[in-house]
C-alpha cells in the first residue's frame, strides 16, 4: 500500500512546487529564515512577566538589556559584561554606577533610547502590582536615576560584587515614551504586550496565537545587521510534533532535546545536526510550605521538615533520570546547576534512602490503618497533588516514575498534569502541594536567592520556603568580595537549606538542540541559547525555499 | 325506558399538527343506549364511531357536550370519582393485539382492575381470572401466555374476559369481529348473546358490518363523516333506509352478486372537514334523484321519531308516512 | 415559514438564555472563584489582585454581575480575558473562522460522503457491497476521532511526507506564494483534519441514510414506480433520494454539537487554531471569561445550524408548507 | 424460560468469584470500592440484558442467528473476560515498572504482547486493565444517565404542560452545547482527578438525549390501546405509568444504553486524551493513547493497540445496539 502511494505522494509534491513558484526571490546572505517548532505559545511578551524559555528568547530578540553576558558568564566585577544598550559604564563608588547609553540605539517607533526609559524600567519591574518574578534580584537596588539623556546612575543599598550584574542584566528596558502614560494595572493587558516595541535586533512581525510568531530582522540594527531574515517560532501541540516538524525538514531547530530517544530521531534526519551544550537550569520536586486553598495557613503536610527530609529520601533520583535521560544529565542534589561556579561534587544533599524515609515516616506516625496502600495519620491519608507540565514529555515520565517511587513506601501522589501557560498562571500563587519545576539559572548562585530565599516570595520562590539563617548566609555570600570566602558561606547556606528539604532537588540535565546544516556560525550559549542566533546565518548556496521566499 | 348511556350535542375535534388547523371528528352528536338493549353503531371507516365510543366512556375527553351515565355527568368528573364509575362501562378493542400491554402475562392483565378495584385480592385473583377464562371459553393456560402468543380470536376473548372482570353494565364492542377469521366470527356473536343474557348488559355494537348489525342490535345509528346522518329500529332502517348514504351502505355489502359490490371510500383516516361545513356533508358524493341547492347550502339536521330519524333535506315520504 | 422561523428564533432565544445562565453559574458556583485565579501569596501582591477584581467586577454581589453579564453579553460585549487581558470577543473573532471553515467542510463531505454510500448500500441491499460498507460505516462510526487523526497523520505526514500534519498554512513560505498556490497551500493542509471529522462523520450519516433509504424504498409510491417500469435508477434518483434526504436533514442540525465536539479533539490533534483548541486552552488556563463566550457561541452556532435545518426541511417537504 | 435461569446464578458465583478474588489475590489492584465497582459493571450489564430478554425466551436464539452478531457478542465476551481477570490474564501489574533503564517502549514481542510504553509498563496488562477502567466509567455512567434521563423524559412525557416545556428547553440547552464543552468545563472547574467524580459528571451530562428519546416514546405508548384500555379499567395514572408505560419504554432504553455505553467510551478517550479524564498512573484506553501520542514516532504501536481496542468494543455495543433494536418489538418479533 506504502509503496503504491509513493509515487502519488511524488506527483502531490511537484503540483506543489509547479503551484507556488513565486515572484520575488530574496537573494543573498541576510536572506536565511529559521522556524523554531516548539510545544507551547508564548505567553506574553511583556518583559517582566515574561517567564518560559519560549518566551524569553523571543523576548531577547526583540528588547535589549543594558548589557549582556560574554560568553565566558562571568556576573562578578565591573568587567564581565559586553555592551548592549548601554556603551559603557563608570563606577563613582562602592554603591554607585552610571551607565552611558550608546546613542545609536533607537526604538522600533524611531525614538532615541533614553536614560528615562532605564528609569522607567526599573520602576515598572519592581511595582508589586507587576510582580515581576525577577523583583527579588533588584531589592539590592535603591534608586535609578536619570542624569541627562543618555546617562543613568543606579544607586545600591549594599555593597557585593554582582552590581553591575543585577543592574545590567535582568531588565530589559522598556519604552517609557508609550508605556509610562499607561496604568500598571493596564499595562499587563496592553496592545504592546502583544505588539511590542522594542530596541532588539528583530522586530515582531505577526503573532498568531496558537499557530506562530514571526520576527523580521532590523536592517539598521545599530549593533550590526542581523544574520538572519526571519525567525519564527511555529506552536506544536507537543514536543512529538515539533520533533516531526524539524525531522521532515518543515522546521529548522528544536531545542530541549533531553533524551536519547530524541537525538537518535535528529540524527537519523541528514539534515539536522544536534548541538549540545551545558545546562544553565536543574529539576526539582517543590513543596508548597502554604495552604493550597488558603495561602495564609501553613500547609498541613509539608509544615513537617522531618516528613519533607523522608519524601526527598524516598526518591531514587539515580534511576529516574537514567530512565528519562539516559548519559544526558547529571544529579542535581542542591539548587546548584553546573553551569554555576560553586558547583561541585561535594554539594550538600540528601541521599536516596529508602528504608531510613520509610523509618522516618513511621516515626511521625504516618501507618497504613486501613490497608488500602497508603499511610494516613488520624484518619488523613499521607496523599497530596503532584502538578507537572503536561507538555514536557519528561518531566510527564519522571513524574510517573516518582509516583511510583513514593507509591513504595505508601505515600500517594496524585499527578496533575497541566498546561504550561496554566501552571504559569497557578503556580506563582502559591496553590499547590508538590509541583515539578524545572529553573533555567542566571549564571551565578546569587540566582539561588531568588527562588529559595525569603525575598523571593512572591516573585520566584513559588513554595514560599523561608529561613532566616539560609537567607543571612546567602545574602553574606553575595556580598563578599572574597571566592573562597563566598564558596563557604554558600555551601553553609545549600548545607542548611537542603537539610530543611524545600524541595527533592532532581537532577540538570544537558541540553541538546538539532538544527539544520546550513546555518553557519551556529554559537549557543548555555544560558539562553538562543542569546547569540542573530548572528547565525545562511550562505546564498546553501539556502532551501524558505529562505528564499519572499516576503 | 330509562337510558344507560345519553349523549347530548357532544363534539370531539382533534388538531391536525401538520395542517395546522382542527379537524372535527365528532360533530354535536346526540344518541341515547337505553338499559338492556343492543344499539349499533355503523358508518364508513373514519366516520367517527370510534371516536364517538370513546368520548362516551370518557376514554378520550369530548370537546363539547353532555354525557351521562346512568344520572352520572361522565364529562363532570375526573380523578377517583371516575376511576370508580369506569367499572359500570367497559370497552373491547378492535385490535385485541394493541389493546394487551406487550410485557405482561394475560393473567397480569386480567387481574390488575380486580386487584385495584376490590374485587379480589391476589390471593384469590388466580381463581377469578380462571373462572373469567373459562366464562368466555379459553383455558386456563393461556393466562400464562403474552399476547403475542395468542391467537386473535383466544386475544379477543381474552379481551372481553379483561372487560368482565370489572363487572360493568354495558359493554362498548368497537369492531370486535374485524381482526378475526371469518369462520370464528359466529362463534364470537354466540358468545356475546351468551353473555349479554347472563350478565344482563347492555351494548353498543361498532361495526361496518351490516349483517351483524341487522341480527344482533335493536337500534342503529348510521355516523358519516362525524355526525349521525340516520338512528331507529334496526329493521326498520335497514329494511327501508331512508338516507341516501344508508342505501349506498346497503348496496355496498358484499351480498350474494358480487357484481353489485359498490367500494365507499376507505381511506382508514378521519375525513372530517375542517372547512366547507355549511351544505350536507354527502352532498358530493350523493346520488339522490332530488340533489338541490339547498343540499349545498343547508346541512340537514336529524329529524323524525324515536322510532326513526334521518337527517336529510328529501327524506323518502313513505318511510316518514309509516313513522 | 415565517411564523416558523419566527417560532423557532424565540425557541433558539430561550435556549441561549439558558445555556449562559447555566454556564455562568456553573462556573461561579464551583469551588475555588473560579474567576478570579487568586494572585495573593502571603498578601504580596493584594494590591493587584483587588485591582484586578475591580477590573473585572468580581467584588460586587453575584446577582449584579450576572445582571452585568447578560447586559454586556446582549449587547456584545464579551469581556475580557483573565489570561491575555484581551477583549475576548476579538480573541473569538480572531479563531472562528478557521473552525469554520474546517467545521462546514467536514459537514459537506460527512453528508456527501454519507448520502452517496447509504444510498448505493440501499440500492444494492444484501449485496456483498453493502455487508462491507456497513462494517466499515459502523467502525468509523466507533472511532475516536483523535485516534483517527493520529492514524492519519501516522500514514500521510509521518510516513508517506506527502500531506501536512499541523497547522494552517506552511509557515515561512506563503506569504510570498501566488494566490493559487496559496489555495493549495491551504487545502493540503485541510486535507487531514477535514477528512479525520468528515469520515467519522461519514459513518453515522450513511448509516441512518441507508435505514432512510430503504424505509422509503418499501413505501407504496416507489413500488407504484417501479410497476410503472420506471428504471432503478430513476427510482431511486428522481423518487426515492428526495423523500429519504428528509429524516438526514434533520440529522444535519443534531449532528453539529458532534462535530463541534469532534473540532475541539480534532483542532487539537492537528494544531488547528480554532475555538476547540480555544477551549482546551482557556480550560487549561482557567480563562473562564473565554470559556463562558464559547459556550455561547457554540451555541449560536449549534442553534443556527437547527434552524437551517428546520427550514431546509421545510422547503424540501412540501406537507409542512402546504399550510402557513 | 425456566432455562435461562442460569443467567442470573452465573453472574452471581462471578460476582462471588470476583469478590474471593480480593482473597485469592485474583485482583490485586484497587481499593474494596473499585474492586466492587468492576464486578457490579458486568452484573449489571450482563443483569440488564437479561431483564429485558426474560420474557421472551425464544428471542435469545433468534438473537444470535446474525453472524455479525456472534462476532461482536464473541468480541465483547471476550474483552469482558479478559476484563475481569485481567489480574490473571494480564501477567503484569499495569501500574509495575518493569525495566526502567532497557525496557522502556519496547515495541511488541512474546514476553510483551504489544510491547511497552514510556516507563516500562507492559502495554498489554495497560490494555487489560485499562478495559475495565472505560467499561466501568462506560457501565455505570450510562446507568446513571439512563436514570436520570428516564426520569426526566418520563416526567415530561406524562405531565406535560408546563413541567414539559421547562424540562425540554433544558434539554434543548444541554444538546445545543457541544458534550465535550460541558465536561471540559466541569472537569476543570472542580480540578477533579477522581475516577468517581469523573463518571458522575460523563452521567450528569449525557441524559439530555435519552429524556428526549424517553418524553416521544411516552407521548406514542400513552396515546396506544392498552393505555387507553387500562385507563378505561379504572387504574390510577400511578399505576399505568409504573406498569403500562415504565415497561415500554425500556425496550428503547435498553438500545439507547448499549450504544451509549459505547459513546462514553469515546468520550472518556477524548477527555483522558486532554489530560482531563482518568489521571495517571491508572490506565484507560484514553489515557494509554494520551501517553503514546506524545511518543508517536518512536512507539507508534502505543496508540494504535488501545484505539484498536476502543473501535472494536464500540463496534460491538453497536452491533448489539442494532441487534436489541430489532428484537426488543416483542410486536416486531412475534413475526421474525
Amino acid at each position: 500500500m506504502i509503496k503504491i502511494l509513493q509515487p502519488l505522494g511524488a506527483i502531490a509534491l511537484t503540483t506543489t512546487f509547479a503551484a507556488c513558484g513565486s515572484g520575488s526571490d530574496c537573494t543573498g546572505d541576510y536572506c536565511g529564515t529559521i522556524i523554531i517548532a516548539q510545544g507551547a505559545d508564548a505567553e506574553s511578551l511583556f518583559p517582566p512577566t515574561m517567564q518560559a524559555v519560549s518566551s524569553t528568547a523571543i523576548g531577547d530578540m526583540i528588547y535589549l538589556r543594558l548589557a549582556d553576558l560574554s560568553d565566558d558568564l562571568n556576573t562578578v566585577g565591573d568587567g564581565g559584561l559586553v555592551p548592549q544598550l548601554a556603551s559603557s559604564w563608570t563606577r563613582l563608588d562602592e554603591s554607585h554606577l552610571r551607565f552611558t547609553l550608546d546613542n545609536r540605539a533607537i526604538w522600533q517607533d524611531g525614538q532615541p533610547v533614553t536614560a528615562a526609559d532605564v528609569a522607567f524600567t526599573y520602576s515598572v519591574y519592581t511595582d508589586t502590582i507587576v510582580a515581576a518574578p525577577l523583583a527579588a534580584n533588584l531589592d539590592k537596588i535603591s534608586n535609578v536615576v536619570a542624569i541627562d539623556e543618555r546617562t543613568v546612575e543606579f544607586e545600591f543599598t549594599t555593597v557585593y560584587p554582582e552590581q553591575l550584574f543585577d543592574a545590567a542584566y535582568h531588565m530589559r528596558i522598556l519604552p517609557a515614551h508609550l508605556m509610562d502614560s499607561i496604568e500598571t494595572t493596564e499595562l499587563l493587558g496592553h496592545e504592546l504586550t502583544r505588539n511590542p516595541v522594542g530596541t532588539g535586533p528583530y522586530r515582531l512581525h505577526q503573532w498568531l496565537p496558537g499557530q506562530f510568531i514571526e520576527l523580521h530582522a532590523d536592517t539598521s540594527f545599530f549593533l550590526g545587521r542581523p544574520g538572519l531574515r526571519r525567525i519564527i517560532w511555529q506552536v506544536t501541540p507537543d514536543y512529538e510534533s515539533a520533533l516531526a516538524l524539524v525531522v521532515s525538514e518543515q522546521a529548522d531547530l528544536i531545542d530541549n532535546m533531553r533524551t536519547p530517544r530524541h537525538i537518535e530521531q535528529a540524527n537519523s534526519a541528514a539534515q539536522l545536526r544536534a548541538v549540545e551544550f551545558a545546562s544553565g537550569g536543574y529539576a526539582y520536586l517543590q513543596f508548597g510550605l502554604r495552604d493550597a486553598e488558603d495561602p495564609s495557613r501553613p500547609h498541613a503536610l509539608f509544615q513537617d521538615r522531618t516528613l519533607r527530609r523522608a519524601l526527598s529520601m524516598a526518591v531514587d533520583r539515580e534511576t529516574t533520570m537514567r530512565a528519562v535521560y539516559g548519559d544526558f544529565s547529571t544529579i542535581a542534589v542542591a539548587p546548584v546547576s553546573p553551569l554555576l561556579s560553586i558547583w561541585g561534587p561535594d554539594l550538600p544533599r540528601i541521599d536516596y534512602n529508602r528504608d531510613r524515609a520509610v523509618e522516618l515516616l513511621e516515626g511521625l506516625g504516618w501507618r497504613d490503618s486501613d490497608g488500602d496502600g497508603v499511610r494516613d495519620r488520624n484518619g488523613m491519608p499521607l496523599s497530596f497533588q503532584l502538578a507537572y507540565p503536561a507538555s514536557d514529555p519528561n518531566r510527564t515520565s519522571a513524574a510517573v516514575i516518582i509516583q511510583d517511587q513514593l507509591r513504595q513506601v505508601g505515600v500517594d501522589a496524585q499527578l496533575a498534569g497541566l498546561e504550561l501557560n496554566s501552571l504559569l498562571a497557578t503556580i506563582p500563587t502559591g496553590k499547590f502541594d508538590v509541583y515539578f519545576g524545572f529553573y533555567g539559572q542566571d549564571p551565578t548562585p546569587s540566582s539561588i536567592r531568588g527562588n529559595w530565599g525569603t525575598v523571593g516570595i512572591g516573585g520566584g520562590n513559588f513554595g514560599s520556603y523561608s529561613n532566616p539563617r539560609v537567607d543571612d548566609l546567602m545574602d553574606r555570600a553575595i556580598a563578599t568580595f572574597d571566592p573562597e570566602e563566598s564558596r563557604s558561606l554558600w555551601y553553609q547556606a545549600l548545607e542548611e537549606m537542603v537539610a530543611d528539604a524545600p524541595a527533592i532537588f532532581l537532577y540538570s540535565p544537558k541540553s541538546v538542540l538539532a538544527v539544520h546544516r546550513r546555518f553557519e556560525n551556529v554559537t549557543v550559549r548555555p544560558d539562553q541559547w538562543a542569546a547569540t542566533m542573530w548572528t547565525w546565518q545562511v550562505p546564498e548556496t546553501r539556502m532551501i525555499d524558505r529562505d528564499k521566499a519572499g516576503s | 325506558m330509562t337510558p344507560m348511556l345519553e349523549l347530548r350535542n357532544v363534539t370531539k375535534r382533534f388538531a391536525d399538527h401538520r395542517l395546522r388547523s382542527n379537524i372535527t371528528a365528532v360533530d354535536n352528536v346526540s344518541i341515547e343506549i337505553p338499559a338492556g338493549t343492543r344499539m349499533g353503531l355503523v358508518g364508513e371507516s373514519g366516520s367517527g364511531k370510534t371516536t364517538l365510543a370513546r368520548c362516551a366512556l370518557r376514554l378520550s375527553n369530548a370537546d363539547a357536550g353532555e354525557i351521562t351515565f346512568d344520572g352520572t355527568r361522565l364529562d363532570h368528573i375526573s380523578g377517583n370519582e371516575l376511576r370508580r364509575i369506569r367499572t359500570q362501562f367497559q370497552y373491547v378493542f378492535q385490535n385485541p393485539y394493541l389493546a394487551f400491554n406487550p410485557r405482561t402475562t394475560i393473567r397480569q392483565s386480567i387481574a390488575e382492575p380486580m386487584l385495584v378495584h376490590g374485587i379480589c385480592n391476589r390471593g384469590n385473583a388466580e381463581k377469578r381470572v380462571t373462572k373469567l377464562l373459562e366464562r368466555v371459553e379459553l383455558s386456563a393456560d393461556l393466562g400464562g401466555r403474552y399476547p403475542h402468543e395468542l391467537s386473535g380470536g383466544e386475544l379477543q376473548r381474552a379481551s372481553i374476559a379483561r372487560a368482565l372482570s370489572v363487572k360493568p353494565r354495558l359493554l362498548v364492542l368497537d369492531e370486535p369481529l374485524s381482526a378475526l377469521d371469518v369462520s370464528l366470527r359466529s362463534q364470537m356473536l354466540t358468545l356475546f348473546d351468551r353473555l349479554r343474557q347472563e350478565l344482563s348488559l347492555t351494548y353498543l355494537l361498532i361495526s361496518h358490518d351490516l349483517g351483524v348489525v341487522a341480527h344482533h342490535t335493536d337500534t342503529v345509528a348510521v355516523m358519516h363523516s362525524a355526525r349521525i346522518v340516520e338512528f331507529g329500529q334496526t329493521e326498520l332502517v335497514l329494511s327501508k333506509p331512508a338516507h341516501p348514504y344508508t342505501r349506498d351502505l346497503l348496496l355496498s355489502v358484499p351480498s350474494v352478486d358480487p357484481k353489485h359490490h359498490k367500494t365507499l371510500t376507505s381511506t382508514g383516516q378521519i375525513t372530517g372537514h375542517s372547512e366547507n361545513t355549511e351544505g350536507c356533508r354527502y352532498f358530493a358524493r350523493c346520488g339522490h334523484s332530488m340533489k338541490d341547492e339547498q343540499c349545498e347550502r343547508k346541512q340537514p339536521q336529524l329529524k323524525g321519531t324515536a322510532m326513526a330519524s334521518v337527517a336529510c333535506h328529501h327524506v323518502v315520504p313513505d318511510r316518514e308516512s309509516k313513522g | 415559514m415565517g411564523r416558523l422561523i419566527g417560532r423557532k428564533l424565540f425557541q433558539a432565544l430561550v435556549v441561549m438564555l439558558l445555556v449562559t445562565t447555566s454556564t455562568f453559574f456553573l462556573i461561579h458556583i464551583a469551588p475555588g472563584d473560579p474567576f478570579m485565579p487568586d494572585l495573593s501569596v502571603s498578601g504580596v501582591s493584594a494590591e493587584r489582585t483587588d485591582q484586578i477584581r475591580r477590573n473585572f467586577g468580581l467584588d460586587r454581589p453575584i446577582y449584579v454581575q450576572y445582571g452585568a453579564y447578560l447586559k454586556n453579553v446582549a449587547s456584545g460585549n464579551l469581556g475580557l480575558s483573565f489570561r491575555s487581558y484581551r477583549p475576548v470577543s476579538e480573541i473569538i473573532i480572531e479563531r472562528l473562522p478557521n473552525t469554520i471553515v474546517l467545521t462546514s467542510l467536514a459537514l459537506i463531505m460527512d453528508f456527501a460522503i454519507g448520502i452517496l454510500i447509504g444510498t448505493w448500500q440501499a440500492w444494492k441491499r444484501g449485496s456483498a457491497g453493502d455487508r462491507f460498507l456497513t462494517v466499515a460505516t459502523l467502525t468509523l462510526h466507533s472511532t475516536p476521532v483523535f485516534w483517527f487523526g493520529f492514524m492519519l497523520i501516522l500514514a500521510f505526514s509521518v510516513s508517506l511526507r506527502i500531506l501536512p500534519g499541523s497547522g494552517v498554512v506552511t509557515i515561512g513560505i506563503y506569504d510570498s506564494l501566488t494566490p493559487l498556490g496559496q489555495l493549495w497551500d491551504r487545502i493540503k493542509h485541510l486535507i487531514l483534519p477535514v477528512s479525520t471529522l468528515a469520515l467519522i462523520g461519514a459513518g453515522s450519516t450513511a448509516r441512518f441514510q441507508r435505514a432512510a433509504m430503504l424505509d422509503t424504498l418499501s413505501q407504496d409510491f416507489i413500488k407504484s414506480a417501479r410497476a410503472r417500469g420506471l428504471s432503478e435508477c430513476t427510482v431511486i434518483f428522481r423518487h426515492a433520494l428526495r423523500n429519504s434526504l428528509l429524516p438526514t436533514i434533520t440529522l444535519l442540525g443534531l449532528s453539529l454539537p458532534v462535530l463541534l465536539s469532534g473540532s475541539v479533539l480534532v483542532e487539537t490533534v492537528f494544531s488547528w487554531p480554532g475555538i476547540g483548541a480555544l477551549t482546551v486552552d482557556s480550560v487549561q488556563s482557567r480563562d473562564y471569561m473565554v470559556v463562558t463566550a464559547i459556550g455561547l457561541v457554540s451555541a449560536v452556532m449549534v442553534l443556527a445550524g437547527n434552524l437551517v435545518a428546520d427550514i431546509l426541511y421545510s422547503v424540501a417537504d412540501p406537507r409542512a408548507r402546504r399550510k402557513p | 424460560m425456566r432455562s435461562f435461569r442460569w443467567v442470573p446464578v452465573t453472574l452471581f458465583v462471578l460476582f462471588v468469584v470476583v469478590r474471593a478474588g480480593r482473597i485469592g489475590d485474583l485482583l490485586s489492584t484497587g481499593t474494596f470500592v473499585e474492586q466492587t465497582l468492576v464486578a457490579l459493571t458486568f452484573t449489571l450489564l450482563a443483569a440488564i440484558i437479561w431483564l429485558t430478554i426474560t420474557p421472551w425466551p425464544e428471542v435469545l436464539s433468534k438473537f444470535f442467528k446474525p453472524f455479525d452478531v456472534r462476532i461482536a457478542s464473541l468480541v465483547l465476551g471476550a474483552i469482558m473476560i479478559l476484563a475481569v481477570f485481567a489480574p490473571i490474564a494480564s501477567g503484569h501489574h499495569p501500574n509495575t515498572q518493569l525495566d526502567l533503564v532497557n525496557g522502556q517502549l519496547l515495541p511488541p514481542s512474546l514476553a510483551h504482547p504489544f510491547g511497552t510504553d514510556f516507563v516500562s509498563r507492559d502495554l498489554w496488562s495497560r490494555v487489560l486493565f485499562g478495559a475495565r477502567v472505560s467499561l466501568m466509567i462506560g457501565v455505570l455512567a450510562v446507568t446513571m444517565a439512563i436514570t436520570i434521563g428516564t426520569m426526566v423524559g418520563m416526567a415530561a412525557g406524562y405531565f406535560g404542560g408546563w413541567v414539559e416545556l421547562v424540562l425540554m428547553r433544558l434539554v434543548d440547552a444541554g444538546l445545543s452545547i457541544p458534550r465535550v464543552f460541558w465536561l471540559l468545563v466541569i472537569v476543570s472547574l472542580w480540578g477533579t482527578t477522581d475516577i468517581y467524580v469523573l463518571i458522575l459528571i460523563i452521567g450528569l451530562t449525557g441524559w439530555f438525549s435519552t429524556s428526549r428519546l424517553v418524553r416521544a416514546e411516552v407521548l406514542r405508548i400513552r396515546e396506544e390501546d392498552f393505555v387507553v384500555a387500562a385507563r378505561g379499567l379504572g387504574i390510577s395514572e400511578a399505576g399505568i405509568v409504573i406498569r403500562q408505560i415504565l415497561p415500554n419504554v425500556v425496550p428503547p432504553i435498553i438500545v439507547n444504553a448499549t450504544l451509549g455505553i459505547g459513546q462514553v467510551i469515546l468520550v472518556e478517550a477524548g477527555l483522558s486524551f486532554l489530560g482531563f479524564g482518568v489521571q495517571p498512573p491508572w490506565p484507560s484506553w484514553g489515557t494509554i493513547i494520551q501517553d503514546g501520542s506524545a511518543r508517536i514516532i518512536a512507539a507508534p504501536w502505543i496508540v494504535t493497540v488501545p484505539g484498536v481496542a476502543i473501535a472494536l468494543t464500540v463496534v460491538s455495543l453497536a452491533i448489539l445496539g442494532d441487534r436489541l433494536q430489532t428484537t426488543l418489538n416483542p410486536r416486531d418479533s412475534a413475526q421474525f
